[in-house]
């Protein structure tokens, strides 16, 4: 099993979720998040005073599927979250070492 | 002069700038979290910039000496001559300064209506271009055509107690127009775009209703007894309306909304503006249950229908209701509340009926041409529309630099 | 007619009516934010309900020609003859129909502030035919006897200024029975129920002090001098009370919060009610110290011994603080404040606080007991409850089908 | 006494009262999350506290029979002798205890404004005996001179129509004051210190604005004329200053942003308080563009400059903007506008601004002395300042044991 | 060292924490997110236009613990959270490598 | 390739955010979260009751990096945190498998 991390756009959330679910990966997590990397920052003016903020608004999109579905979920998301431009996010992968599903009981791979 | 009528005019006054405020909160809770201020701006701004158009050259253009019946004159720019006596051509009993500053509160809400409909995409110049072009070229004719001394629909007969035409069905229609030229937000009928603050929303409801008492009761000029039916009327049909709204949607959606009883009690509000010195409490309600049901259906039935973008449903509100408010004067307003007016056809007088369509024809005729020819102006000078990318960031951000909320401690 | 009078109580009228979109606020801020639009939609419907009902039926039944001291006659019904003339019998100044307008902004926010009780587990339609009972079945025979010409406890000598019986004695105690039938909110003792929004809250607060104005000095139904000591004395016992519940839970808990600040000035707010027009400045400080600490403890003692769940404090505001309020007349009313009223207990005369207990608790008896009867019948016919899932879910998204803030950008 | 002028009166009082609420807001949205609750609570606290000391000495201290033009006598503490009927000193045509209950609104909200400069740090405690103290020995003395009848500064000719030297620049350079004693926030300048909710800001300012009406308009005392005049200043001065702060910032920042717009229209507001009833409408215009513009420049750049950390620019707002005020009101005033009053600079009288200058100085100078003595001999008693682990925590759950938000659901 | 990272409802995350620290774990992380699964999500209304939200509120709690606790916390964790209701949420259990306690620089499982 | 989370004081952000990035390293996110561990929590009072408050404001901050990089920015994250009191936070680290751009599609260490 592996998690799938995925930084990317507030704006793109909808359609990364729907174009999942249209193959088939109906379990996800969303958290809100601010972060940095080669994007720049905005700036912003409060009474005069500019402060340049560094952490932009993202989505983190988080996944654990069986590890046959990786490379299918990644393509996904990397085409429905590219814009081309420097902010479009990244993802992550790492192992999980099992699963369960609270209601269920059900375990490792049934769990998902 | 009467101090009962001045101080009674004079916090009227007051009730009605801090609708604009209010008109603010309402239309920034509907908005996403990362346009709120610029739709807060929208109105913020319209208050600046029209309480000093108004001083300069708005009022002249409205109740100066008429010409032709179709304009003021110059007469009293930057307020020459507009002192602390009465005009008694207007309002006998309080200071002529004052029935100025009452009607600027009306010149300031009216544009800031119209920004409810092309919220969360509009260029901020262009949007300051268009509301001082569209003050001035539309709203000051307007208001002299209906309330001016010598106006020409004043002379027909047309009833517009506390404005339906000059205020409602005006910024109404524009809206409809100034959505239309802008085109829709992008993403509209794909993301979501629920209202971010529910609750901003209803308080700025709550401050429009209570600021509205001014609005109405205010437009009888005088603390009498014409004004307390006014004010009663007016808080009927609000009523009314947020009831009947919650009904059909309970019928339509299977649920009532609170956002759908605050937008209720705003429809119910622009529906009695017209008649609310002319009809009586129980007619009040009618116009009420009708107004709430009306604005409902458009917003929900037809405007998904024809798909335009009317993001905060200025049309859908102030054109429909202040349509159906105008008509409905028609239908029930009666000399036994205001000798003043006129019988409307419950009445047994067919006739202002007639009269009150004609002259909503003529407003949406004239605000419809004049605001289309406003904006294609603009659009030749400068873009209207904000980019792409300023779009998806948001407007707060992308034209303003600041962000409505720090989320983090 | 006085225009000078009829000017203020209009402006009294819509003071008194943005109480209730204030209360909204109030109560909204202090639930959980899965309730916070269905909170609010209670006073909202309730503005709209009672409007209409007081239009129809109410006004007749508390102010129409008495019958037999407990109700009033039919013959208003639909304000038949309320016109714009003045109705010398309750005020020869103002027009009649602003008198009815006066007295409607009363009726809505009554059976508003019993909402707070059972906030977070109402069903709605058993929300809202509760609330059309009790106002024709409570409030109006209530409104009758304590205001009405030939109202037995009007003929009793019973003080009540601004509406502590009617208003909050009643309010209050029909809150209390209520929250008890209903049962406490899943979870309660247990999982957090902190406010989920204190600063609204505090606005709430603010709009109801600055409407209690229009309450309390209106009461008077004229801008005069004893207008002007009521409108003084609410004000300090606001502040005395705010004052006096952060001492209070300072000494109690070690710390001064700014929920207790608001929640201080309301109960004082509640306690000066009704004797505002009776009583001098000084007195209304003692009134207002007393009031915010008997009130604190009430809820923060009283409420824990018993265990009840008050959601928001309906009982400990307006139960406990009407109470007092209505003892304190007896206690520091004055003739030389006000020649129609009657000197208390510190005046050397006791037998007005005896007057003042009795018609509390004639108050008290008949509106718990008809509170009691008219849940329990509504019980028969449907659930008052909402289900558990619902109630975990929140009101807001199973009753109304909304959420108040969306979260995400 | 006329009932036109006691009920215009009695609702400019209870707008003046709704200045302080609404400046816990716009205050509040300025501050970080976690410290709304501790910056509410300034102004709720001092609206309970001023309240009492008002009735209880403050009012006599101001308005008492004057002692050698420095401080009214002790005759009426406790308010003994303020009555319903008028007192011809002050206002012919109102109850006594309603000039009272007017003042007592600008009694409350000139310390409250002094909050704004030591917001995110001050000890509670501190605070509240700083608050007593000031409003003993600053405001009360300050009000007898300028407004109390044998006050020096009134028999000087300094004119003051609603309150620039009494509440603005005495609470203004109290506030520069208390942020230097107090020293900065820690992280000044390096931690961002951005407003934490902007639209609640913008709510607070809508609701200044509209209680400025009744702070600048009901200063006339009665509902005429001069009211309206100023009235109409008023909101002309609020619109033009907005305009002109966020023209300003766009050429200084690149961008126009809605905290100014609001944070503008408040400087406007400032700047035309000591002149609504003396200038006309046109150079109210002038009053607000240069105040606007003059109140932006302090705030971004002198402060900047200067690195003192007034944390919500109460003096960059209310010190600098009611300097320029009472200066511009030595150029503009007009007895065309107010015979009482005198002719200014551009109608060829330069004496006056002179008078006006040193009736600033006067109160800069006493107002600085005494502010700094009285938070040093509280030093001497009590620590004034948090500890940092407290202002790291945030004031809300140290000092009040509250948290504004509970963000989870 | 285990990664436990449950996503329940948030009405449970009271019952868990408690349960939790009755076991004397005390040291967890929690993060308001959103997320789907096999639970539908809701409708809601705005001025008559519906709007299916398929992504509803969870909270979810992360605990770092020794290898040998895992077993027993994610029976706390199923026991308490569970209604038996579809949306009761998932345990995922993964790898950590090393931890390190700020304040005292403490390094792998001491600074648990 | 690692993961390094550090659950750090809210006050803190600022610092060890420009620290990381005055040492090159400028790709992180950040999350807004509640913990508890050995800090006591603090009571709050809402009209006379007194509720203990367990879980505390705290942010996470995930920075993934080349296993080279992990000693240096704990170490630095470590220096900024610390305040020497109860609450300063916890570091963890643990594997990741693999690393996408979604702009550049670039996979592997090439994404950080
Ligand atoms: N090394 C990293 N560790 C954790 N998060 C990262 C890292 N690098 C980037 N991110 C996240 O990805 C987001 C987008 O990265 P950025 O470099 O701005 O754009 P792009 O991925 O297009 O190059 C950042 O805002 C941050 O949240
Ligand atoms: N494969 C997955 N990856 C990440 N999160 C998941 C996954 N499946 C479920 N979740 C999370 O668990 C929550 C509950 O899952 P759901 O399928 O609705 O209920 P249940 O666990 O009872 O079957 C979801 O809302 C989501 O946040
Ligand atoms: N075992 C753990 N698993 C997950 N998060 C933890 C764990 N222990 C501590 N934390 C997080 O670290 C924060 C600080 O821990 P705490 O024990 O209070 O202070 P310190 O790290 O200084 O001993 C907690 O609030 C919590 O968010």
């Amino acid at each position: 099993m592996k998690k799938i991390e995925a930084i990317i756009r507030p704006g793109k959330l909808d359609s990364v979720k729907d174009a999942l679910s249209n193959h088939g990966v109906n379990g996800l997590t969303v958290t809100q998040v601010i972060g940095c990397g080669k994007q720049k920052g905005n700036t912003q003016i409060y009474r005069g005073v500019e402060y340049t903020v560094h952490l932009i608004p993202k989505v983190k999109i988080e996944v654990i599927v069986m590890d046959k579905f990786v490379e299918e979920i990644i393509q996904i998301i990397t085409t429905e979250a590219r814009t081309g431009e420097i902010g479009d996010g990244k993802i992550f992968v790492s192992a999980v070492e099992n699963a369960f599903t609270i209601r269920t009981g059900a375990t490792g791979e049934q769990a998902l | 002069m009467d101090t009962g009528d001045t101080g009674f005019i004079m916090i009227c006054t007051a009730l009605v700038f801090l609708m604009t405020p209010g008109l603010a909160l309402f239309y920034g809770g509907m908005v996403r979290k990362k346009n709120v201020l610029s739709t807060l701006m929208h109105s913020w701004i319209i208050i600046g910039i029209m309480s000093l158009q108004w001083i300069l050259v708005g009022f002249t253009l409205a109740f100066g000496p008429d010409h032709y019946g179709l304009i003021g004159g110059l007469d009293w720019l930057g307020l020459k001559g507009v002192g602390m006596e009465p005009n008694p051509d207007y309002a006998g009993t309080i200071p002529a300064i004052l029935f100025m500053g009452f009607q600027m509160m009306f010149a300031v809400i009216t544009p800031a209506l119209i920004s409810g409909s092309i919220a969360e995409r509009m260029r901020f110049p262009a949007f300051i271009v268009f509301m001082l072009l569209w003050a001035t070229f539309v709203y000051d004719p307007l208001a002299h055509w209906v309330w001016g001394v010598g106006g020409f629909l004043r002379e027909l007969g047309a009833l517009d107690f506390a404005g339906g035409n000059v205020v409602h069905i005006s910024s109404g229609y524009s809206a409809l127009i100034a959505a239309l030229v802008l085109g829709k937000r992008n993403g509209f009928g794909k993301d979501s775009m629920a209202p971010h603050h529910v609750p901003m929303t209803v308080l700025g409801a709550g401050l429009l209703w209570f600021g509205w008492f001014g609005f109405n009761a205010g437009s009888s000029l005088g603390a009498n007894g014409l004004a307390a039916m006014a004010f009663v009327n007016t808080n009927t049909a609000a009523a009314a309306a947020a009831i009947s709204w919650v009904v059909v949607e309970r019928l339509h959606r299977g649920k009532s909304t609170m956002l759908g009883a605050a937008s209720g009690a705003v429809a119910g509000l622009v529906a009695i503006t017209p008649g609310a010195g002319f009809v009586t409490p129980l007619s009040s309600i009618v116009i009420g249950l009708v107004g709430g049901a009306v604005c409902y259906l458009a917003i929900s039935v037809i405007k998904a229908k024809f798909g335009y973008d009317d993001a905060l449903d200025a049309f859908g509100c102030h054109g429909i209701g202040g349509t159906w408010g105008a008509l409905a004067t028609g239908i029930f307003a009666t000399t036994s509340i205001n000798p003043a007016g006129a019988d409307g056809l419950i009445y047994g007088n067919s006739s202002l009926l007639g009269i009150q369509a004609m002259s909503v024809g003529i407003t949406v005729m004239f605000t419809v041409a004049a605001t289309f020819i406003i904006l294609k102006l603009i659009a030749l000078v400068m873009k209207l529309r904000v980019s792409e990318e300023q779009e998806s960031n948001g407007l707060d951000l992308s034209l303003h630099g600041e962000r409505a909320y720090s989320e983090f401690v």
